[in-house]
């Protein structure tokens, strides 16, 4: 057991830090830092600033941009991605359907796609969850027939995030209605311009609109788009969401927030001529939080050093568990520093109230969601005591 | 000692659920009616009025109905219920209540008459950017000019300010204290600038600027004691609202698992869910008792114990509330971040009403002060 | 909706403090409040102390010694033995047999117990727990087989509370095996020193022996002391279990334990010149226990309220999955006050720590059985999720 | 960057997990040792001496094996697996790591050579009536007359101080500060009385009158930083033993619930249960990552770098190891509350742990006191 980086990995670090702190556009760090919201333009250019250094998809296959880092680097590169601010490469782009494809996929697949995906030219949109459907996903009913050399794809999926930028959707269908659920499902890679394909905004408790319904009726795709084996689509399921898990624990994301609490606490007058960081129950709560988060962090780093050839280590559910919770239990203390000015949400610039107060309850709001996408905390849960405790 | 309605009281429940509920059961309406400003329903407010509601507080010569504390909290309640953004906490019991407490009787008459009788919204204006959840003010001030008052500075946020016809302002004294004074929505110098807050109330940033404004009371009176027990007796009114918002959110809760089928089955199947909906009715039930307790405290207590009631309650509210609502969000799952559905919106609400008059760590640091001067809490011995 | 009692209930309640602050003991008192441990004697004299005075059953019906006392008053009366460090009459006998005895006893039964269970000529011991059945108490396996006039038992009871003071022990016995398991179960009254019945001390992990096996061999049982009909013994089981729910919630003396943290608390001193009760962390957790304590006490208020004859509100389960809660977090808060002090739980006399640290651990881990014993935590989240949630 | 044991590492767990598991895997020979005086097996602490595991942090000239911080975490890490009685945390990591930091070299070769062959076993007097986890002494002082010094005043509780073959005694020195000083077993005016602690320890009051003492290192040397340091070491040791307890705790309720039956079925079919037991392997996991990670910053770190892992380190095992610890015990039910059974005294030695060097809450105060001194924590730039 040795604490210090290597001098190579010390090195890398120092270069990550300086590459992302000097070379990605500030105005977008500015934006991420003080939590308000990107364009599409902005993360486009911020992952293309990445790419052109080899750094938005350094985990994939070396042949399609990877580049062979051990599994520490990775994670001191998404460390000190997220500590300075730069947005992380697009999920469904750099973690889900890149690796996918790059195992999964035709020869022709990857030549159409990988570049494009690694650059965002193409920008992607997940297309697994449905209405009827929630944490018991194998459930879903859209459909896919097979008509000459083309799929027809009808019914419904949801939650999609930011599916209106997407360009193309990767698409759980069930290709065979007549076996087990899990059995008779398949992935194709949608074009989202297709005739038939309807996106419709959902409004969250938030008010914003990231995530969407994508409604499908006669969608006609090429047979070419079938990803893997037909009725295959729940092993690759499985190897996308496990990769899923793995980067999910936003560490140096809250770390950032809680250290922009500080900041803010002690900006923040209580009213009777001290600061909220002077207030003991306000630096209790930071420490007990900064605590949990180096806990996770350090767990984070345990994992890192276990996980071998893209299995994910099983306790990466922990990450997924105590990482929302405590991404929320930040945002929950970012509201109360906020106080009675957390309120007026809807304030303009004419407003005399700080402007980080305007955005701290949306967000506290929005957040209530991490524990329940990308696999529930139940499920976790669940997976905690079958896999691990063997319960 | 009595935790139980009355006849009457059984009644004005009823008859406040059944107008509330006709409006916002279908909760789209609330969707709709919270879009577009003043982002609460005319019509409803003056069925209120006519009903008496908004005059329930006030005595009958100021043109109220002379109710007391629990028929106040009873209306909170079913207003909480269902989400119901008419004024009622914001217009009568805060604003109004501080109008019928330090008000002469001219000015009771004439302002909590208007306001009863649904002709007129009122708005306090006392939050201050920078300052937090004090009696007192300190950014407002108020200047005498023989027997003229203007006020100059910044109040926000003040809740349903750009809508009210007339504010009552806080402001800083001369010679110090903090007065409050009526003004007009139209007299010069005040400008007001309206916004949705996230719960789909409606708060305003409020600036004076030399704004005449005539004093509450006598001229020149120290008010910030009455300040003060009115916004105690805002608290509890508020935590009557949350009860009732936190009850909605246990019923909907409920209602998802019996009814909502996952992995083939419902999800009341799954213990791990059921047992939390169990700790989420203990919540509920401990909040329940504090928030009828302390209510009943504001007819039986003096202002330092309303003062301790309202902390003691608001501090079960905050933690109480948020307990609630996180579950119910989680327990719903992905429909409860949607804002086609009610549950989101309800926990807004409450994170909305725990932020405006004190959060429970604020609450804590109340009490705190205090712990060391009594031996053990008796809640009957008020 | 009224605060204020009522002028009759609050002379009745300055009367019941005055009786217990004055007639009771002052030197069994004081054992109550500073947590030290009571004997039998000690027991029995605290509960002839109230009978003499008509205050050691006032629920049970007025032919045996109850008030015929509102619920209310019944509240007041329990509080305030509570307050004043008096032991509370013993459950076994105050609230479990007796009420069960006069309720399903025959006139015979009535005569010959109820008289010597309220003043504790008796001490009744609860022979329901067995080792394999736990929570699950109807899959209980001690048998009764009848003999002519008499039943002959076998078998073994577990968790004896006190069962080494006992004289006798209502105890649930299978009489029929062939048909449901809740359908088989009789309850017999036991002599104790009846051949063939031994009890064996369990020791508890504070090191104590407050609870015991009861082991039965070929015990001869009058037929006469077959309580309620036979096979009817789930039904009184029930019975019993739900008036012991009702007064569980240890309310009045977890307020008196926090009541004296306090005092602790400021007597201590913090090692760096002010005491414990300075510290801004110590006041928050007291002040967050006291108010918990306050929403449980008005909740049992108003469960008295709404209570109507015996049966027990389903919001009772509350009040015994808060109390034991609440009671674990001040006995927790207890050690933490008395620190590194409270490891020295084997010193003597002649130790110059205090002597209230001695005590703390052992209690805080007694306590431990709070919320397993009598129905459990899980127990009663069953019960709310499933009688008053309807889930 | 490297959380995993190097092959030397792996064989000293091996090694020391069997000698400990051979005594006390069996649970009821553990009872039994700690019933009597002193409390641990003589016989098992010669074992270990002969292991070397006595003399494992202490360098080769003073007859010991130079082992680093992880080595001595893993041979904590396995006692408390078992719950082994034997004093390795009291005797050799703290008493010893005293001598070890602040003795002259004859010192060190003395008392710790005695030490590491288990010959002698060691004690630090040092925790004080009325005083709470500092560094230094206070109500036992050190008096000079000429070259002899005398010792007075009462210190407890004093872990194994009856049993103990030479105590380390700090006391407040003439001039300020702290000094630390050897004292026999057999000294004058030296009167200890031991007792049982909850958990199958042992402690002991000492008092002190006049009792001859032999100053630690230099003469008059205040010792306070080194005592400092020391007692933060052996913070982050007893969470290397608080982390085995925990890991055979949760082992005990995984293995419970998958062969308890009730209502007729194992108990594992309770989702509500399973969730809970999910809930502690996250405290167990964060724990063990936070255990590591303190336990390389002994190695890395400088004292202050030291203390503060130390105090993370505790707050951490405080939150985890009550959570874990009340965890078991309630899913286990009624059979973890029997002395016969294991659980419920891993439970009293995790308490007992928890405040012998500090609690969680005491750790929050002090890393409270810095909170504002740093942006973000990072872990690898220690």
């Amino acid at each position: 057991m040795q604490l210090e980086l290597s001098e190579d990995d010390q090195e890398f670090r120092a270069e990550m830090r300086a590459f992302f702190t000097t070379e990605v556009s500030e105005e977008i760090r500015r934006t991420v830092i003080e939590g308000r919201e990107l364009t599409r333009d902005q993360i486009v250019e911020a992952q293309q600033t990445l790419n052109a250094a080899g750094l938005a998809v350094p985990h994939w296959p070396e042949a399609y941009g990877g580049r062979g880092w051990s599994e520490l680097r990775r994670h001191i590169w998404h460390e000190e991605m997220q500590r300075a601010g730069v947005p992380t490469p697009l999920a469904f782009n750099a973690s889900m359907i890149g690796p996918v494809i790059a195992h999964f996929g035709t020869e022709e697949q990857k030549q159409q796609f990988l570049p494009k995906t690694a650059n965002l030219d193409i920008w992607w949109s997940q297309g697994f969850s449905e209405p009827d459907a929630g944490s018991d996903l194998a459930s879903l009913r859209t459909t896919a027939v097979r008509d000459g050399e083309e799929w027809v794809v009808n019914g419904q999926k949801t939650w999609t995030t930011l599916g209106q930028f997407g360009d193309w959707i990767f698409t759980l269908v069930r290709t065979d209605p007549d076996v087990k659920k899990q059995a008779g499902i398949s992935m194709l890679l949608i074009d989202m311009t297709s005739p038939g394909l309807e996106v419709r905004p959902i409004e969250l408790i938030d008010g914003g609109f990231e995530v969407n319904e994508v409604w499908f009726e006669d969608v006609r795709v090429p047979a070419a788009n079938l990803v893997g084996e037909l009725n295959g689509g729940w092993t690759i399921a499985k190897f996308l969401l496990g990769n899923e898990r793995v980067g999910v624990a936003p560490v140096g994301a809250t770390k950032r927030i809680l250290a922009r609490a500080k900041d803010l606490a002690k900006e923040t007058s209580d009213g009777e001529g001290g600061t909220l960081l002077d207030d003991p129950l306000v630096r209790a709560r930071i420490v007990e939080l900064e605590n949990e988060l180096l806990a996770l962090e350090l767990t984070a780093l345990r994992v890192v050093a276990h996980s071998a050839g893209g299995e994910p280590h099983p306790a990466s559910s922990v990450l997924k568990l105590k990482g929302t919770e405590l991404q929320q239990a930040v945002s929950e203390l970012m509201v109360d520093l906020a106080g009675p000015a957390s309120v007026a949400s809807g304030a303009d610039d004419g407003s005399d109230l700080p402007d980080w107060t305007r955005t701290v309850t949306p967000t506290y709001l929005n957040l209530r969601k991490a524990s329940i996408y990308g696999g529930s905390n139940e499920i976790q849960r669940q997976i905690i005591s079958r896999t691990i405790l063997g319960l | 000692m009595d935790f139980t309605y009355d006849d009457e009281q059984v009644a004005l429940r009823d008859a406040v659920r059944g107008l509330v509920g006709k409006a916002y059961n279908d909760y789209e309406h609330r969707r709709q009616v919270v879009k577009a400003d003043p982002g609460f329903d005319e019509q409803q407010w003056a069925r209120l009025a006519e009903m008496g509601v908004l005059g329930l507080p006030f005595s009958e010569e100021d043109g109220g109905v002379g109710a007391g504390p629990v028929e106040i909290g009873i209306v909170c309640q079913e207003l909480g219920r269902t989400l119901a953004p008419e004024p009622f906490l914001a217009s009568v019991v805060l604003a109004g209540g501080l109008v019928a407490a330090a008000g002469t009787a001219e000015q009771r008459a004439e302002v909590l008459g208007a306001l009863a009788s649904g002709e007129s919204v009122l708005a306090f204006a006392h939050d201050e950017p920078g300052r937090r959840w004090g009696a007192s003010a300190e950014k407002v001030t108020a200047t005498q000019d023989g027997d003229t008052w203007t006020l100059s500075g910044v109040k926000e946020p003040v809740l349903h300010g750009a809508r009210a016809d007339v504010l009552v302002v806080s402001a800083a004294l001369p010679d110090g204290g903090t007065g409050a004074f009526l003004v007009a929505g139209d007299a010069e110098g005040l400008t007001r600038s309206g916004y949705a807050t996230y719960d789909g109330g409606r708060a305003a940033r409020v600036a004076l600027d030399g704004t005449p404004g005539s004093p509450l009371g006598a001229n020149g009176q120290d008010l910030t004691a009455s300040i003060a027990t009115v916004l105690d007796i805002t608290r509890i009114m508020a935590a009557n609202q949350a009860l009732g918002a936190m009850q909605t959110l246990l019923k909907a809760t409920t209602d998802y698992l019996k009814s909502r089928k996952q992995f083939g089955v419902t999800l009341n199947t799954f213990q791990a869910l059921t047992f939390r909906a169990a700790d989420m009715y203990t919540s509920l039930e401990l909040t329940h008792s504090l928030v009828d307790w302390s209510t009943m405290v504001v007819a039986a207590g003096s202002p330092e114990e309303v003062a301790a009631a309202a902390a003691r309650v608001s501090l079960q509210v905050s933690r109480g509330g948020r307990h609630v609502g996180q579950e119910a969000i989680q327990l719903h799952g992905g429909i409860a971040m949607t804002a086609e559905y009610n549950v989101g919106m309800f926990v807004a609400h409450l994170t909305a009403l725990d932020h405006l008059f004190g959060d429970g760590d604020h609450q804590v640091r109340t009490l705190s002060a205090a712990v060391s001067d009594y031996d053990l809490l008796d809640p009957l011995e008020v």
